[in-house]
């Protein structure tokens, strides 16, 4: 195979759907193409990108409407057949919603809307998503959201920890969340959801390439 | 029958009732009468202003382009479309809503020009903090323009902030937003060629901002109904979609025009864009989505409801349109069509409303305001600089000033604005414009926002061309070349001759400034009745301005990068305090002249930064404004959060009073700092240009030392500093009262 | 103790941008026919350490005004009750 | 025609970041010694085109758990009223 096929999911409010499209087309080159919402099957991809956003302009809870739309089952068919599936701040929010990732998102401790570059520590890299870097490997990369204070039972929690699926923790809290999660996998290591916005840092220009290493690694792992 | 009460209520003169009259040959219906009233008010018509706005050149040394609602420049076969426009009444009554719609608003203007929207920017004035009131205003306002610029995915890549008691119950809320297409992708904002359809698409109509004509009525209002508000709730997951839905059909090619509904909604748009295409417009109102029930067709034709654009689409292709905005869930639905006669001719169920030359309707009236040089300049002038005692720790008033809130870090406000989406900001807010690359170029665009409006009362003229010097001096520090400028004109009563002068001076001094510089002025605003019960609020010409970087390579920040580089200051610093912050904070005085401006030392203090940033010679430069030489330092020392650089400045020896020397705010000076290797060249480039160029120190430890003549004035440690300036607004804002 | 229980709802004659995308949301789950008009607001509950029933009522009265609501765009109404 | 009126509040082990805001800002327009808590939740009003409240009930709590409330860190109630 010469190159991947990544689809990126247009629901109406996501706008961080050009951005990945750019990253992965123009910084990647991989094959990339648009999943518009209203279609209901995920065709001749190997890996989708739930991007970052405000669907349905996140009104009522963020990712609540758009777990509703009609691509939703499809996404989720295809993760249950093992499919790589990335969700990127509210492509993670939507995942929690939609049940394919465990626990919640709540507003930011500091009820602020928060942008900023932050450090985020890798804990698993025996994952699709983080092959690539190093062991315990510290990177650079901006958040930008407003409900990020990740929440899970302390049950949930221990399970977390047990499989290792949490993926991401910051290096220091900036939202609240729960054991500082930044980014969690599920047990069956095909579905990452991460708050911080590796599309963001993929490029020398932008201060930061360290978030580029995870679609690397997604290509690395499907090659 | 219509009486002298009902349109003298809707703001028109009798004078402006008896021209109407005289134009129609008849008594206008109510409709025509609204549609009338909200097309020659001063927020439509510029009736007062437009006089004066004449003389802003339209021309500079990159191509302009003046279009019908926002205005640009070419820059090989890219146009750059930018505007900047006041919300500042909306956002005094509900600070949330009110900033919002004004992003809103003016991102309309940008897409609709057929620019897809890359970077917002805002000009905020607020009361002073002490009042809890103002505290609630900026956060209201900070969270609506985050709210509405983070959800449309459009980065908010700088602004400014000033506080002053001058705003006390009148908040400033001027939002500025930039767009880019291909040259040949611009769309117009009119509507020709006979037959083709007029559409209306986008959100549906409701009674939202008809507050003024109300009067129209012919019902009692009941309860609800009187007191219906003027702010209207921002939907910016509505126009993300409009935004995708509107740069798509004007891709098809069938879309001939398109025109936002903004203020005066329907009127002002199907009016325009006709007098503006030379035809006529002719459309039946009981095809427009409703979204309330019983509307009166006044209403339907001067609601403000959000979200609502006019399109003129080939004939033959409504479908097309149509499938396009059904694909985003929007309406879109053929209202007219095209007609020869250059009528705007209206019909509700088949029977006529309106019936009047489109361009009677839009010709509104120009008025010649009187004015008058005001009372309280004589005033407060002269400064005796002889009582203005010297502090005694300079430390403390360092440390003061870099708390005062029109000075301390804005880190809280743009922390909550998405500045990063869409992947170009190359230099992120926190220096002194902000830069965003052109993908697929080697280009970038720098932006900045600026006007200090204590200069401007205290002169006008001079205080507006410092505006205009200060927001091309930000460009240059960040590598660019000043290419453009969008004003917001923020005044009092225009009635008043007092206000009228402090107007046309300022539209005077940034003429010649902008003249000067030659850059043009490519679109603009005038928010007039800027007022509270102890008077106008001080003149605002706030000043939006955009450069060129050519080679993306060559983009400078403010902040010192290494240990060891030399510290140059260029420029003069003279002995002179009229209107500086230091005045006012620690001497509680508003007084004295604005600073001087010469503005071909301006020029030669920017070309010098520019050159010795392009040849690779530089590793920062800032601009001195605010709080002068000790301020401007400072910031240099501990701006980049990550990487925070002493310095040692001890080489000074001016001979004016020291506290001229380190807060004083004399303009054209700007601070860079370099290896030592290229200070040679960096010499050679000033003296061509004949800058002045004095080396002061160099960058390196954990303090901040300011020395004159072996005279140690300031002695502070980075942490100190950084804690006090980064955290101040934080604190204003947490603290009770 | 005292329990407030706060609605802050936007005014009728103001758009609501929100309850418009969950009625969406709503009929495109099915409730297509059944829906007729949906509207968002907040519920705010406030413990007050306190017993004197009129000056909380008043206190509240006055928090709503204050700052758990804009008079311009929103309408606010409250419950009092006894709690532990 | 039936009105629903839906509570949706963050459950009590759930620390609800916006309550403690409101609290704190309460706190500082000098209700300083009254406040014990408070919590933000939504309150949805729901205008139903129908009149049998069995039918009704029955599906706005199949609304409240599908859509209106997240279980995972949601409480949901609910009253419904006769209206014109
Ligand atoms: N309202 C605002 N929104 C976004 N950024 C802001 C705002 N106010 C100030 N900033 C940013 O903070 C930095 C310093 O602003 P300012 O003190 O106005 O700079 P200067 O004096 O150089 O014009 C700039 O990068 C500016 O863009
Ligand atoms: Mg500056």
């Amino acid at each position: 195979m010469e190159f991947l096929r990544f689809g990126v999911v247009v629901f109406p409010g996501s706008n961080c759907d050009h951005d990945c499209f750019y990253v992965l087309n123009n910084v990647l080159k991989q094959d990339v193409k648009y999943i518009w919402h209203k279609e209901i099957e995920v065709r001749d991809v190997d890996c989708i990108v739930l991007p970052g956003g405000f669907s349905y302009g996140d009104y009522l809870r963020t990712g609540a409407i758009a777990r509703f739309s009609p691509i939703m089952q499809g996404v989720i068919d295809f993760a249950n057949k093992g499919g790589l599936v990335i969700g990127i701040c509210n492509g993670f929010q939507i995942l929690l919603e939609a049940g394919l990732l465990p626990g919640a998102m709540l507003r930011n401790k500091n009820v602020h809307f928060i942008c900023k570059h932050v450090h985020i520590k890798l804990l698993n890299k025996n994952t699709p998503f983080t092959n690539l870097y190093k062991k315990d490997e510290v990177l650079k990369i901006p958040i930008a959201h407003n409900e990020g204070n990740y929440y899970i039972d302390e049950k949930g929690l221990k399970t977390l920890k047990e499989n290792n699926q949490i993926v991401f923790q910051y290096c220091a809290n900036p939202n609240g969340a729960a054991d500082n999660i930044a980014g969690i996998i599920n047990k069956e290591g095909n579905v990452l959801g991460m708050m911080p916005h590796p599309e963001r840092s993929s490029e020398k220009e932008l201060g930061s390439q360290d978030g580029l290493f995870i679609f690397k690694s997604i290509v690395e792992w499907v090659k | 029958m219509i009486t002298s009460e009902t349109y003298r209520s809707l703001g028109l003169t009798d004078k402006e009732y008896q021209k109407i009259l005289s134009l129609l040959k008849r008594e206008p219906t109510v409709t025509e009468l609204a549609m009338f009233a909200a097309e020659w008010s001063e927020h439509c018509g510029y009736v007062s202003s437009r006089n004066l706005l004449k003389i802003l050149p339209k021309t500079g040394k990159y191509k302009t382009l003046i279009g019908e609602d926002s205005g640009g420049i070419f820059v090989d076969d890219i146009a750059i479309i930018f505007k900047m426009e006041s919300h500042n009444h909306p956002s005094q009554v509900e600070p949330k809503q009110g900033a919002a719609t004004g992003v809103g608003g003016i991102i309309r203007d940008i897409f609709t020009a057929g620019a897809r929207p890359i970077a917002s920017l805002n000009s905020l004035r607020f009361g002073s903090l002490s009042e809890p009131y103002n505290k609630y205003l900026l956060q209201g306002v900070v969270d609506g323009i985050q709210f509405y610029g983070n959800c449309l995915g459009v980065p908010t890549i700088g602004g400014e902030i000033y506080f002053d008691e001058s705003y006390n119950g009148n908040c400033l809320v001027n939002a500025m937003s930039i767009g880019i297409a291909k040259k040949n992708e611009l769309a117009k904002a009119c509507a020709f060629g006979e037959g083709n359809s007029i559409m209306y698409v986008g959100a549906s109509t409701g009674r939202d901002g008809i507050g003024g004509c109300s009067v129209l009525a012919s019902h009692e209002f009941s309860e609800g109904d009187a007191k219906r508000p003027t702010v209207q709730i921002g939907d910016p997951f509505m126009e993300k979609c409009l935004i995708e839905a509107t740069l798509e059909i004007l891709s098809t090619g069938y879309v001939l025009g398109i025109k936002d509904m903004g203020a005066a909604g329907l009127t002002c748009a199907v009016s325009e864009m006709a007098s503006d295409g030379e035809s006529g417009i002719d459309m039946e109102l009981c095809n427009i989505p409703l979204r309330e029930k019983h509307m009166e067709p006044w209403e339907i034709m001067v609601s403000e409801s959000q979200a609502r654009m006019l399109v003129c689409v080939k004939a033959g292709k409504e479908k097309a349109i149509k499938n396009i905005f059904s694909k985003w869930d929007l309406n879109a639905v053929t209202i007219g069509k095209v007609i020869k006669d250059k009528m705007v001719r209206i019909w509700d169920n088949g029977k006529i409303l309106v019936e009047v030359k489109a361009d009677i309707l839009t010709k509104a009236p120009i008025y010649d305001m009187p004015y008058k040089k005001p009372e309280y300049m004589k005033k407060i002038n002269n400064l005796d600089i002889d009582v203005v005692h010297e502090p005694s720790d300079y430390n403390i008033v360092l440390l003061n000033l870099l708390k005062s809130p029109s000075i301390a870090s804005k880190e809280w406000v743009y922390e909550q604005y998405d500045h990063m989406i869409q992947l170009n900001t190359v230099v992120l807010p926190g220096s002194d414009a902000a830069v965003i690359r052109l993908k697929g170029t080697n280009k970038a665009i720098a932006a900045t926002t600026d006007c200090n409006s204590r200069y401007c009362y205290l002169n006008p003229y001079r205080g507006a061309q410092i505006a205009v010097a200060e927001a091309a001096r930000n460009l240059v520090c960040s590598g660019a070349e000043p290419a453009s400028v969008t004003d917001c004109l923020n005044f009092g009563n225009p009635k008043k001759p007092d206000r009228y002068w402090q107007f046309k001076n300022c539209v005077q001094g940034i003429t010649d400034a902008c003249e000067f510089f030659d850059v043009s002025v490519a679109s603009g605003n005038v928010s007039f009745y800027n007022e509270n019960p102890a008077g106008a609020v001080y003149p605002t010409p706030a000043i939006g301005m955009i450069g060129i970087i050519d080679d993306i390579n060559k983009v400078c920040t403010q902040y010192f990068k290494n240990e060891d580089d030399l510290i140059i200051l260029l420029g003069i610093s003279l002995e002179e305090l009229g209107g500086s912050e230091y005045l006012k904070l620690v001497h509680e005085l508003v007084r004295g002249d604005a600073p001087e401006l010469d503005l071909k030392m301006e020029r030669a203090v920017q070309l010098t930064t520019l050159e010795a940033i392009r040849d690779g010679l530089v590793n920062s430069a800032h601009d001195l404004s605010e709080g002068g030489l000790a301020v401007g330092l400072a910031e240099c020392c501990m701006s980049n959060k990550e990487k925070l650089i002493g310095a040692v400045v001890d080489n000074l020896n001016f001979d004016i009073r020291t506290d001229a020397l380190l807060f004083g705010e004399s303009q054209s000076r700007i601070i860079l700092s370099c290896a030592e290797k290229s200070l040679n060249q960096i010499k050679k480039i000033a003296k061509k240009h004949k800058t002045s160029l004095q080396v002061i120190g160099s960058t390196g430890g954990n303090r901040f030392i300011v020395s004159n003549n072996d005279n140690k004035l300031i002695d502070l440690s980075l942490e100190k500093l950084q804690d006090t300036w980064s955290n101040a607004l934080r604190r204003d804002i947490d603290s009770s009262n | 103790m005292l329990k407030a229980k706060v609605y802050v709802n936007l005014k009728n004659t103001v758009v609501d941008p929100q309850g418009l995308a969950t009625k969406n949301a709503l009929k495109s789950l099915n409730y297509e026919r059944e829906i007729e008009e949906v509207r968002v607001g907040k519920l705010i509950d406030i413990r007050l350490d306190m017993s004197d029933r009129k000056k909380a009522e008043q206190m509240i009265d006055e928090m709503c005004k204050k700052l758990l609501s804009n008079p311009t765009i929103e309408d606010y109404s409250f419950t009092l009750e006894e709690v532990e």
